[in-house]
């Protein structure tokens, strides 16, 4: 049985300890002394410093190492360091992106190691076996000489003599034990944390107390925090969290969970129901489709996910059903690769006993693998998109789909999606293309961001039916009961029972804080998700 | 006993729910070899989808067809096809890494490019349009004429605040300030009190969000819940 | 200098390539060259799947032959090999390819969603103990109005919230709101784009 | 005048170019104070010094996404963060859903190594693709965190509600976690659930914070100039139906 609970070097990939393995011997070969202390020939200058400050004690900062603290949350100034006047300029290179970066960096802090590199060989061209040997060649950074070489400022900025708190004589108190660590990451560390907060750091602390402290607590003490957790990580993840932290996680599912099954398992169908005058989204889409002529071509941009399916298709097939009763011919897409299989299971679910469906009346166009890219290409030319079967047959020549040239030359455009990107991305890219605007059904957490959409001008969202709730308005519309009605109770326990156990959850919270706040808690970890 | 592929389905689905829903009380060894399974499957599954919906009718099939003496692509599309698909499976290997860098540069570039588009066409544009109708004019002529001046100015205010809730959030994200060297750097004072207000706004949309995020994810728990009831009752032969 | 000389042919792609397709967006008429474009990067990251797959292959493979939690990694590999030849032999609508999908991976992927009620749950309930600044309070309160008023609780509506107060908070107050924060969003977009664009930014490698 | 997108894009590009230029020496010009870049900070030092282990998350899915500036976004981050940490004891490792966004992000690595000078210790899994769709690849990054090997988790890129699932383990493990997505509903469930939220569009703002150089902090610039712009219009097309309907 594998282990659940491990030291993080334990787990460690053999690859990544591999390297590390390598590291070492290299390092060990070629640096017998410490590399703080003698500082390697190949190490940048910023690596240096900072493995320097955290084995250097300073005596000069209280107030202003606090000051310093504060200060690092706020980038520097462009192009400047506040702690250097600006230097002399490198030489100008010839050619620059009017984008580089090369000027104020460069002029910042010159290249801890040579940039001899070839002048004009383009990259591309060079042996790429050969690219170990050429020092500098940044990934994505504006001006790469500058980049390679330099301290990022914010770095800089916490340098010792710029007043970040150093180790001094309160980081021995802080430390487990108050004697220096004989081994591990922490055997020479230190950090700033304020007298006040030190007698609630006396003895250490176990790995989640991090989640326990307040507010004023982590901003002191979140380095030695981050310290403690690496150094004690194993042994705490051999811990279970704290019982009462547990107790909450336990509780709360436990209670979530019988809340929604006692109505299903009771068969409840008496939870009050929403009113669909309250929801005019809603019957703009029923309005519309309720009007669509037999056998009129409806394309439906399946955008779902697995995770998603349980919940959307409660309002998806309120919809379809409304649909398919009108006779409407439907067109399935999708950019998600589980969006055709996910439509199928739908359509195999409730739908299988009408003819339509049953006789297979309808068109799955399948995935458009490239996002929003082939969103694009689908929506403005929706016949030279690719749109490949397995069996290399052509989808446009089906009878009724002979008239589509355009993608406004659909009765109708429905988005079934499971979050509001994909909705987005529609109405987004659609917006010139379809000026009458699509309709949506989608998952109740797309509701609140597609609501702009509703109101937008031009009108680029024009029906909406989210989540469980949305399924149990359109099927009252209807006048008939699905899959919305049958989950509405459940859903009400579940909505009663997770509004209360937020608020007794939360002051329960408050109530644990403040014991934590009063005597140093022990731990504060949470258990479950 | 004969066990149908449907049934033993029904059951393979129910155990692996009860496995991933029990992690709510805890993790435990059994949850995570679902997890490695579900990685595994889903990502076998996307990749078989993708070749065979994708790369065999764009690449495979095309070349197919220029063997068989005939072309369904011109040949130069067909060989940028190959060159670009050459260069992406040069990033399988460190040393030859950097030949591929092209092809990945063109997905930036599109991506790019579809991102910018967006944002400025589908987004920027149309909800700057949309404040057009912060203030409703027709409720406020028609209350206004019918002589209810409460509810006339109630139309005033509603746009007022609609208004607001968006200036005040955009000014919120505001970056830029006065640097005052050791101390936080300082935004101007209309600024700063547009951000103070912006924040009760922010808030309350986050709330509107979080909401839909847990009534999605309770609306799942519901049909799972639903779907081990049902099988249950399947299983003990219930009507 | 430097991106001329390291990233030519990349930077090049890259920015004709995107400037291709926002100018399409713009200027009618490179509808055709755009589309090309578009199929190019379409063919690209469906490609580029399979290359992830043998990312994950490798990262399990290397654990599988360390023996580091090889169960895991083991039934990983196992299922990713399994699914693939199969869906790709048989066709993702074909039997056994549907059986796997439905019976195996969608039940796990809701449930993980279904979860999320219970943990999303228990953060908001923990979330005081984190932060309890101005906004953090309002989004406690906000929050606790809205799942008043988001339907029944227990089986009985609340009218003061479900038809008032919460389309108020969620509906009114949340919709200026979030018409803002959608405009910000885009606004990073836009202009991080445009950095990738004009080959100040250049995320493909260099 | 109307305003088009031509124009926007035209106005963001004009603002972007000159503000690289003007004005970037002015020693009063700042950015406010964002509590989340100053954790950031300390946890990527501190993966440097204590051999912890930072995992940047770039999100589920990215490159030909609607949020693939968010992807870029994280790209910058990891680009910076692997300036200060590929040299130490445990490196920085990115996690992501998105294959593309997989060969990004250790091209991104590749070259972080090569200006250290240590190409030898670049391995490409230290950017993984954990799984290939939005929760695989958050089951993925759950299971690193369930093994206890990732102490800090940076969740930079487009995250939705399966970020949940790392951000609640995170919190269960004791480890620090940012979280910063341009899905709105991913940065409200993030902001509940992790440490340090990144909120609205603060997530573009990582790489002026990080000093990825002065593109990003001119973009920053042109972001605020263009804000003011969109406020104004805002006030305007809200307030012209007003002004007309009183007048």
């Amino acid at each position: 049985m594998p282990q659940t609970y491990r030291d993080p070097e334990e787990n460690l990939p053999e690859w990544l300890r591999a390297l590390r393995k390598r590291q070492e011997e290299e390092a060990a070969a070629s640096q017998p002394e410490p590399p703080a202390e003698e500082g390697r020939t190949e190490e940048p200058g910023w690596l240096s410093e900072i493995r320097q400050r955290y084995r250097t004690s300073s005596l000069e900062q209280d107030a202003e190492a606090e000051t310093a603290a504060l200060e690092d949350t706020q980038p520097r100034p462009p192009g400047r360091t506040e702690s250097e006047p600006i230097q002399e300029p490198l030489p100008e290179p010839e050619e620059i992106s009017p984008f580089s970066d090369s000027e104020p960096v460069l002029e910042e802090a010159a290249p801890a190691f040579p940039t001899e590199e070839p002048a004009s060989q383009p990259a591309f061209a060079d042996d790429p076996g050969d690219e170990t040997s050429h020092p500098v060649v940044p990934a994505f950074s504006e001006d790469p000489e500058a980049l390679g070489a330099e301290m990022p400022g914010w770095l800089e900025s916490l340098r010792p003599d710029e007043g970040f708190p150093l180790e001094d004589e309160r980081s021995e108190a802080m430390l487990p034990e108050s004697g220096p660590l004989p081994t591990g990451p922490l055997a020479d560390l230190s950090d700033a944390l304020p007298a006040s907060e030190i007698g609630q750091m006396g003895k250490p602390p176990e790995f989640s107390t991090r989640l326990e402290a307040t507010a004023s607590q982590r901003q002191h003490a979140a380095v030695l925090k981050e310290l403690l957790q690496t150094e004690q990580q194993s042994a705490a993840e051999g811990q279970p969290p704290p019982l009462p932290a547990r107790m909450l996680g336990m509780i709360i599912s436990a209670l979530l969970f019988l809340a929604v099954l006692f109505p299903l398992l009771s068969g409840s169908q008496s939870a009050d129901r929403p009113e669909p005058s309250f929801f005019p989204e809603a019957g703009r889409l029923f309005n519309n489709i309720d009007v669509l002529p037999a056998g009129a071509p409806v394309l439906l941009a399946f955008e779902l996910q697995p995770a998603r399916y349980g919940e959307v298709a409660p309002a998806a097939a309120a919809v379809m059903r409304h649909l398919l009763d009108r006779q409407a011919r439907l067109v399935f897409i999708s950019t998600e690769e589980t969006g055709p299989a996910l439509a199928e299971r739908l359509l195999a679910e409730q739908f299988a006993n009408t003819p339509a469906i049953s006789t297979g009346s309808y068109t799955n166009l399948g995935y458009l693998s490239g996002g929003v890219a082939a969103l694009r290409s689908f929506i403005s030319d929706p016949r030279g998109a690719v749109l490949g079967t397995p069996e290399r047959e052509d989808p446009w020549a089906a009878a009724p789909l002979e008239g589509i040239q355009h993608l406004r030359d659909f009765a109708l455009i429905l988005v079934v999606s499971g979050d509001a990107d994909t909705t987005r991305a529609w109405v987004e890219q659609g917006a010139i293309e379809l000026p009458g605007g699509l309709f949506a059904a989608t998952s109740a957490q797309a509701g609140p961001l597609l609501r702009p959409y509703l109101h937008s001008d031009p009108v680029t969202l024009r029906g909406l039916v989210s989540g469980v709730h949305g399924a149990v308005v359109y099927e009252r519309l209807r006048g008939q009961d699905g899959l919305g009605r049958q989950y509405w109770d459940a859903y009400s326990y579940g909505l009663g029972s997770m509004a209360l156990l937020i608020l007794l959850g939360g002051l329960y919270s408050r109530l644990l804080q403040a014991q934590a706040e009063v005597k140093p808690a022990p731990g504060g970890g949470s258990h479950g998700p | 006993m004969v066990l149908d592929l449907d049934f033993i389905g029904l059951l393979v689905a129910a155990v692996l729910t009860l496995v991933v829903l029990s992690y709510a009380l805890g993790d435990h060894p059994i949850f995570r070899f679902v997890l490695y399974l579900f990685i595994g499957v889903s990502a076998g599954y996307a990749a078989a989808v993708a070749v065979q919906d994708v790369v065999f009718p764009q690449l495979v099939y095309p070349i197919l067809d220029e063997l068989n003496a005939a072309p369904s692509l011109d040949l130069a599309e067909l060989g940028v096809r190959v060159l670009l698909v050459v260069m992406l499976l040069a990033k399988l290997s460190p040393r030859t890494a950097r030949l591929g860098n092209p092809a990945t540069s063109l997905l930036a570039g599109v991506g790019a490019a579809l991102a910018v588009g967006g944002a400025a066409q589908g987004t920027i544009l149309p909800q700057i349009g949309s404040a057009a109708g912060s203030f409703d004019m027709a409720s406020f002529n028609l209350a206004w004429q019918g002589g209810y001046y409460l509810e006339a100015i109630e139309v005033i205010f509603n746009g007022i605040v609609l208004v607001l809730a968006t200036v005040s959030t955009l000014a919120y994200f505001h970056f830029g300030a006065v640097s005052r060297g050791k101390q936080e750097p300082l935004r101007n004072l209309l600024v700063d009190s547009l951000a103070w207000l912006g924040g009760f706004f922010i808030a309350i949309a986050l709330a509107a969000l979080f909401s839909g995020v847990l009534l999605a994810a309770l609306g799942a728990l519901v049909e799972r819940l639903d779907f081990l009831q049902r099988t249950l009752s399947l299983l003990l032969g219930a009507p | 200098m430097n991106w001329r000389v390291h990233t030519p042919v990349a930077a090049a792609v890259a920015i004709v390539s995107g400037g291709l397709v926002l100018a399409s967006l713009l200027i009618p008429g490179l509808d055709e060259a755009r589309n090309r474009v578009l199929n190019w990067a379409i063919l690209l990251a469906a490609l580029g799947l399979l290359l992830g797959l043998a990312n994950l292959f490798r990262v399990h493979w290397e654990k599988l032959r360390n023996r580091q939690n090889p169960a895991y990694s083991g039934v990983l590999i196992a299922a990713m090999l399994v699914t693939f030849a199969v869906t790709l032999w048989e066709g993702s609508r074909a039997e056994l390819p549907s059986w796997i999908f439905n019976n195996i991976q969608v039940p796990i992927e809701t449930s993980l969603m279904a979860v999320l009620a219970a943990s999303l749950t228990l953060a908001a309930a923990r979330m005081f103990q984190k932060r309890s600044d101005r906004i953090s309070l309002t989004f406690g309160i906000a929050l606790f109005i809205i799942l008043l008023g988001s339907g029944p609780l227990f089986g009985m509506e609340i009218p003061f919230f479900t038809r008032t107060l919460t389309p108020i908070v969620s509906g009114f107050l949340a919709a200026g709101a979030l018409r803002g924060l959608l405009i910000g969003v885009a606004l990073g977009t836009l202009l991080t784009g445009l950095r990738v664009l004009v080959g100040a930014d250049r995320p493909y490698g260099g | 005048m109307n305003f088009s997108a031509e124009h926007l894009i035209g106005l963001a590009l004009a603002l972007l170019i000159i503000l690289s230029f003007v004005g970037r020496d002015n020693p009063r010009r700042a950015f406010r104070s964002i509590k989340a870049f100053k954790e950031l900070r300390r946890s990527i030092e501190l993966s440097v010094e204590d051999g912890s282990q930072l995992q940047i998350s770039l999100g589920r899915d990215g490159v030909l996404g609607p949020h693939s500036a968010a992807a870029f976004a994280g790209l910058t981050l990891l680009n910076q963060v692997a300036n200060t940490a590929a040299d130490s004891d445990q490196p920085p490792i990115a996690t992501t859903g998105d294959p593309a966004l997989m060969l990004m992000a250790q091209d991104t690595l590749r070259h972080a190594y090569q200006r250290l000078e240590i190409p030898e210790h670049y391995h490409p899994l230290l950017g993984q693709a954990t799984g290939l769709t939005p929760f695989s690849y958050a089951s993925g990054s759950l299971a690193q965190l369930l093994d206890g090997s990732v102490s800090a988790s940076a969740l930079v890129g487009h995250h939705a509600e399966e970020a949940a699932l790392i951000s609640t383990a995170s919190g269960t493990r004791g480890a620090f976690s940012l979280g910063g997505s341009p899905d709105l509903s991913g940065q409200a469930l993030l902001f509940a659930s992790t440490d340090e939220p990144l909120l609205g569009e603060e997530v573009y703002a990582t790489g002026a914070y990080l000093d990825a150089g002065p593109a990003h902090q001119a973009s920053l610039r042109a972001q605020d100039v263009l804000r003011w712009v969109i406020i104004l219009a805002v006030l305007i097309t809200a307030g012209l139906p007003l002004l007309e309907g009183l007048l």
